[in-house]
C-alpha cells in the first residue's frame, strides 16, 4: 500500500480524500492556490504546498507545480479528485512517466472513452444501446425516410456543423419529415455555410441514470449499482439518488450489466461512471463514461456501505476487488443535495464571500460532506458547491423526510444558497413518483417553485 | 410561539408595525412567529431587521429580501418612543397558561390603558390546568400598553403590560 | 398517531426528539429556561415555551409549568428525553392523569424497577442472575462462612448503614474472612453506629454490558442486541460500542434474553435498558433498569437501522412494533464518543462558556448529535455534554479508525473538551482488545494518558 | 510542511524563538508543522501566540497551555524589528521544488548574509524534475537573512531571502 498520497484537488473532495487516507493510515499531501491558502482542510493533510495563484490555470492545473511537489514531499500517488486534471489523459500520463501512480484508469482507457465517436463505437461493439441514428449525412429524401422509419419517430435532424439549435428540427412523423429536413438544410445553408444534416432518435423527456463502477487490474469488474440524477438545471446535477426511483427491477439490472460490458470494452480500470438516458418507456442509451469519481458517489456509498475512495486507493495499489458481484447488496435509499452558493431568486447567481455562520444537520441518516466552517471564506475562482447532505434511510419515503427535516436545519448566513430550493423539489409529487425528467427544473420547476 | 394567520395576514404590514413597535417596547432582540409553512421573523440588533415568510410549498429562509415598508417605521419611530421608554416597567407572566383580560366574558376588563394601578391591583387572570389565578400589578403606576390579546397563552417572563 | 408532542428537556435530546417529530409529522412543542432562552435549536420547534429560571429546579423540573405549557399549546404527549423527569414516576402519572401521554413506561413499571430491591427480587423471580450475598445482616461468624462458600470468593464485606467506603472489606478467602467480618463491624460500629454488615459477591474488573429493549402494548418484547460501556470515569461513561467487544456469541445471547425476561416480569413498556456487569470469565449480573431512553441509544440505531426514538413514539401511540426479533439485525461496529465540555488536563473540570468555533467532523460512517454551534454558550447549570460523535463502519477496526480521524477533525474553541482524551483511549492496546473493565480509567488511563 | 525533529527538539525554547522570528520577518499569522504524531503550531493575530505538541500517544490539541517561553520573546522582541522590517524585501520562490544555496556541494553559496546583489545575481537555484533553475534576486540590497535551508523543500511564494 502507499505510504504518501498527494491530492491533486481542492474543498471538500481533497478534504474527503484526505479523510479516506487517514483510515487506511496513509500520509497526505494537498496542494494549495493562493485563492485556498488558510483554509482549515489543509491542515488535516501531514503536507501543504502552494502550487501558485488562486487561479486554477495558475495553480490547480499547472501540471509541473503538482508533480514537483509530489516528488519533493516524497508522494507515491496523485489522487486527482473531480474535475480540474482528473480526465487529463495527459498530466495522467506525466504521473506514470515520473513513477508516480496516477488513482484512475490507465491515460489509454481515458482517452479512448474522452472521445465521443470512439466511446460510441466502443458501446456498439459491446451491444449497449445508443441513441439510434444515421450514421453520416442524408444523401436524399428516400434515405431520410428509410432511416426515419427504423429508428421511428419523433426524430431530431441536425445540422452537421450545428449548434444553437439553428439548423434543428423534430419530425413527429412521416408526414412532416420532408418538410422539416428541407427547412433544417435551408437554415443550416444560411447559417453555416453547410446544409449538411443527420438524422437521429428523438428521445422525449428522458431521465439521467448512470452505474458506478469499479474495475481492478486482475480483471474483475463490478457495478455498484445506479444512480438517478435527473434534478438538474442546465445539466448541473442539484439532487441524486439511489436506487432510481419508479425503474423496474428488470431494466435496472439490464442497464448495471450494460455498464459493466462498456467499461470491459474499453479495459477500464479503477471507479468509473457509465451514464445513460432513459425514456418514459425504460427504453435506455448510452451517452458517456465518466473516467473519474464523482460528485455524487456518496448516495452510493451509502447504499451499499462500500468506501469508493479507499477502493480506488486499493485497486490503485494493485490490489484485488474484495467482494464479487452478488456480494454487493444494497440497502435502502440514499438522496444527496449539492449545497450550493448560489441565489435561485436571482438566477441561481453564484454568491461567493464569507459564510457568518453555518449550522449543519445532524441526527439518524444524515451525512455532510464539506471544507465550509463559520467564518470560511467562498473564494470566487472555483465551482460555487459549499457541500453535500447526504441521507440515508429504510425507505425513500423516509429518507424524502429525513432530506427536508436537514435541509430546515441547514443554517447559512453571508452567502445564499440552493437549500431551500432543493427542499421545495423534495415537496414535490413528482419528486415523490419518481418522474422527474432532466428538463424539468427547466420547464416546470423555475416556474412554479420560485 | 403565537399564532400567524392566512398568508394575506402575514404580510399585513400594520401587523408587522406592532411586532416591531412590540420589540421596541420590550427591548427584543428578534421575534420569530412560525406555524406550519408561513413564519414571520424580525430581528434587531447587527443583524438587519428583516422579515421572513415562508410560503405553502417553498421557504426561502436564507435570502428573502427585508422588505422596507416593513423596516422602515421601526427605524423611523424609535427616537421618541425612547423617552418614557426609560422609566418604563412591564408586569411580566409568573406562569405558563391563558391570558384573561376580563373575570368573565361579560365582565369589562381588569384594566386598560390610561388607569392607574397598585402594586395590589389585580390585572389579569392566567389560567392553568382549570386553576384560574389573579395576577396583581407588583408595581404602581400607568398602564400604558397591554401587550397581550385576551385568551392568548403566555409564558414564564412574558411581558403583559407596560406601565409608567 | 400524536398530532403535537411537548418535549420536556434541553439540549441535544430535545434537538433528537424535535427531528424524530419532523420526520414523523408530528408538531413539537419544545420548553426552555432562561438559561436556555435564544438557543438555536428551539427555533426548529413550531412553538416553544419558557418555563422558569436557569436552574433546573425552577424550569425543567416544574411539573405544573410544563403540564401547563402542554395544554396551552395542546400537546398530546410528552417526550422526557432522559434526566430531569425521565425517571419521575410522579410525573408520568400526572401526565396521564392531565390526559397526556407520557412517552415511556407506566408508572407502575417504572416504580418497581427504581427501587432496588424490587428491581432484585423480580430479576430473582425472572431467574435473571443477580449479584449473590447474604439475604440480610450476617448474624455470626457460621453463617459467614457459609455464606462465603456458597457464593464462592472473593467476598465484598458491606457495612448495612455503610457509604464513602467506611466498613468495607474484600476476604480473598476463608483465611482472612473472620479478620476481615470482624475489621468491618469494628469501623462500622465507630463510623455509624451500626455494627450490622452482610456479605455480597465481589466482582473483579467488571465490565459494563447492557441491552437495549422495547416493548409495545400488545405484548411484544425485544431486545435490539447489548451496548458495552466499559470505559467510564467515576461512573460517567465516556465511550460506548456496540456489539460489545470481546464477548462471546453465547453469552451474547444469554444477557440479551435474560433482559427480555427481565422487562416482561415488570410489565415494561416503551424503550428501555438493562444493564448488567459481565466478569472476566463472562459470568454477569443484573445491576439495574433505566427506565427512559439512553445517552448512547445512537449506537444501537446505528447498527439495527432502527430510529428509537421513533419507535417510543410508535409504541406509546398504541402501534404494535413493526418487527420480530427474528428480523432485527446488527450489521457492523457502531462507537460513541460523549464531547463533553470538561477539561482532562484539570481533573475534568467542567468548561463552560462561549464556544467561539464549532467544526465538526463529516464524511462517510460519522454521525454527529449536537445542538452547539460557532458562537453558542454552553450555560453552567446543566450538564456538560456539547454533543455525541457516533461512528458506523463494517468492522470494529475501521470503524476506531474512522473515530480517530473524526475527533482530529472536530475542532473546538473557547471551551476545552474531552475529544482528544478520548482519542488516546482508542488507541490503547486495550480498547483494540476490548479488555477494558469501568475501573480501567482511573486505574490506568488517568496515570498514562494524561 | 517541514520536518520536525523527535519531541525533545519540539519543545526546544530556542527552535520555538526562531520559528516565532521567522513568523515575524515573514508577517505569517500561522506557522504549522506536523510530522507524524509530532506537531508545532504558531498562531498570530486575535488568537494567542500558542504551541501545541502532540504527544506519542496524545494529542492534546484542544487545550494544551501555551508555553510562556515560547510566546513571550515574540512579543518583547517584536519592537526592535519593526523599523528594519518597514523597509524589507522578499525574494520568493517562484515554483515549487528543492532550494540549492550552492552551484554544486563543493562550491560556497551564491549569496551570504551581508551580500550586496542586484535584480540579475543569481542567489539560488531551485530543482524541480531534475531540471535545475537559477534564480535572480529581482530585486537590489544587501541579502540580511537567508531563510531556508539547503535542500529544503520550497513551495510558491515561499520567502527564500531577506533583502534590505
Amino acid at each position: 500500500m502507499f505510504k504518501r498520497i498527494l491530492i491533486a484537488n481542492r474543498g471538500e473532495i481533497a478534504l474527503r480524500i484526505i479523510r479516506a487516507c487517514k483510515e487506511m493510515g496513509i500520509e497526505t499531501v494537498a496542494i494549495f492556490s493562493e485563492g485556498d491558502r488558510g483554509a482549515a482542510y489543509l491542515d488535516l493533510a501531514d503536507q501543504a504546498f502552494c502550487v501558485g495563484g488562486a487561479r486554477s490555470h495558475e495553480s490547480y492545473l499547472k501540471i509541473t507545480q503538482i508533480i514537483a511537489a509530489a516528488e519533493v514531499s516524497g508522494a507515491e500517488a496523485i489522487h486527482p479528485g473531480f474535475g480540474f486534471l482528473s480526465e487529463n489523459a495527459h498530466f495522467n500520463e506525466v504521473c506514470r512517466d515520473c513513477k508516480i501512480e496516477f488513482i484512475g484508469p490507465s491515460p489509454k482507457a481515458m482517452l479512448s472513452l474522452g472521445d465521443k465517436n470512439t466511446a460510441r463505437s466502443l458501446a456498439i461493439t459491446a451491444q449497449v444501446p445508443v441513441v439510434p441514428g444515421s450514421d453520416g449525412l442524408i444523401e436524399d429524401d428516400n434515405q431520410a425516410i428509410e432511416v426515419a422509419e427504423s429508428i421511428g419517430y419523433p426524430v431530431l435532424i441536425k445540422a452537421t456543423a450545428g449548434g444553437g439549435g439553428k439548423g434543428m428540427r423534430v419530425a413527429e412523423s412521416r408526414d412532416v419529415l420532408l418538410t422539416a429536413l428541407q427547412q433544417a438544410k435551408t437554415e443550416a445553408q444560411a447559417a453555416f455555410g453547410n446544409g449538411g444534416v443527420y438524422l437521429e432518435k428523438y428521445v422525449l423527456n428522458p431521465r439521467h441514470v448512470e452505474v458506478q463502477i469499479i474495475a481492478d487490474h486482475h480483471g474483475n469488474v463490478v457495478h455498484l449499482w445506479e444512480r438517478d440524477c435527473s434534478v438538474q438545471r442546465r445539466h448541473q446535477k442539484l439532487i441524486e439518488q439511489s436506487p432510481a426511483p419508479n425503474l423496474s427491477e428488470k431494466t435496472r439490472k439490464a442497464i448495471c450489466e450494460a455498464a459493466v460490458r462498456m467499461v470491459r470494452a474499453a479495459d477500464y480500470t479503477n471507479a468509473g461512471t457509465v451514464e445513460f438516458i432513459v425514456d418514459p418507456n425504460e427504453n435506455f442509451y448510452f451517452i458517456e463514461v465518466n473516467a473519474r469519481i464523482q460528485v455524487e458517489h456518496p448516495v452510493t456509498e451509502m447504499v451499499t456501505g462500500i468506501d469508493l475512495i479507499q477502493q480506488q486507493i486499493r485497486i490503485a495499489a494493485g490490489e484485488p476487488l474484495p467482494f464479487t458481484q452478488d456480494q454487493i447488496k444494497t440497502h435502502g435509499t440514499a438522496i444527496e443535495c449539492r449545497i450550493n452558493a448560489e441565489d435561485p431568486l436571482r438566477g441561481f447567481m453564484p454568491s461567493a464571500g464569507k459564510v457568518t455562520q453555518w449550522i449543519v444537520p445532524g441526527g439518524l441518516g444524515v451525512r455532510i460532506d464539506s471544507h465550509v466552517y463559520a467564518g470560511y471564506s467562498v473564494p470566487p475562482y472555483y465551482d460555487s458547491m459549499l457541500g453535500k447532505l447526504i441521507v440515508h434511510r429504510n425507505t425513500r419515503e423516509e429518507a424524502i423526510a429525513c432530506m427536508l427535516r436537514a435541509l430546515e436545519e441547514l443554517k447559512v448566513e453571508g452567502v445564499a444558497t440552493t437549500a431551500a430550493f432543493q427542499a421545495a423539489v423534495l415537496r414535490t409529487p413528482e419528486f415523490r413518483d419518481g418522474t422527474i425528467d432532466t428538463k424539468w427544473v427547466e420547464r416546470v420547476a423555475l416556474q412554479t417553485l420560485l | 410561539m403565537s399564532e400567524v394567520g392566512p398568508d394575506s395576514e402575514v404580510f399585513e404590514v400594520n401587523r408587522i408595525k406592532s411586532l416591531i413597535k412590540l420589540m421596541r417596547e420590550n427591548d427584543l432582540n428578534e421575534i420569530d412567529l412560525k406555524h406550519g409553512e408561513r413564519r414571520i421573523r424580525l430581528r434587531k440588533g447587527d443583524l438587519p431587521t428583516q422579515m421572513i415568510v415562508g410560503a405553502p410549498s417553498y421557504a426561502p429562509q436564507h435570502y428573502a429580501p427585508a422588505p422596507a415598508p416593513a423596516a422602515a417605521p421601526a427605524a423611523t419611530a424609535q427616537a421618541p418612543a425612547v423617552d418614557d421608554d426609560a422609566n418604563a416597567q412591564f408586569i411580566k407572566s409568573p406562569m405558563v397558561g391563558t391570558f384573561y383580560s376580563k373575570p368573565n366574558p361579560e365582565a369589562k376588563p381588569y384594566v386598560q390603558v390610561g388607569d392607574q394601578v397598585t402594586a395590589e391591583t389585580i390585572v389579569c387572570q392566567i389560567e392553568a390546568m382549570k386553576m384560574f389565578s389573579e395576577i396583581p400589578a407588583g408595581v404602581s403606576g400607568t398602564i400604558k400598553a397591554v401587550l397581550v390579546k385576551n385568551q392568548e397563552a403566555v409564558d414564564v417572563n412574558k411581558p403583559l403590560f407596560k406601565i409608567v
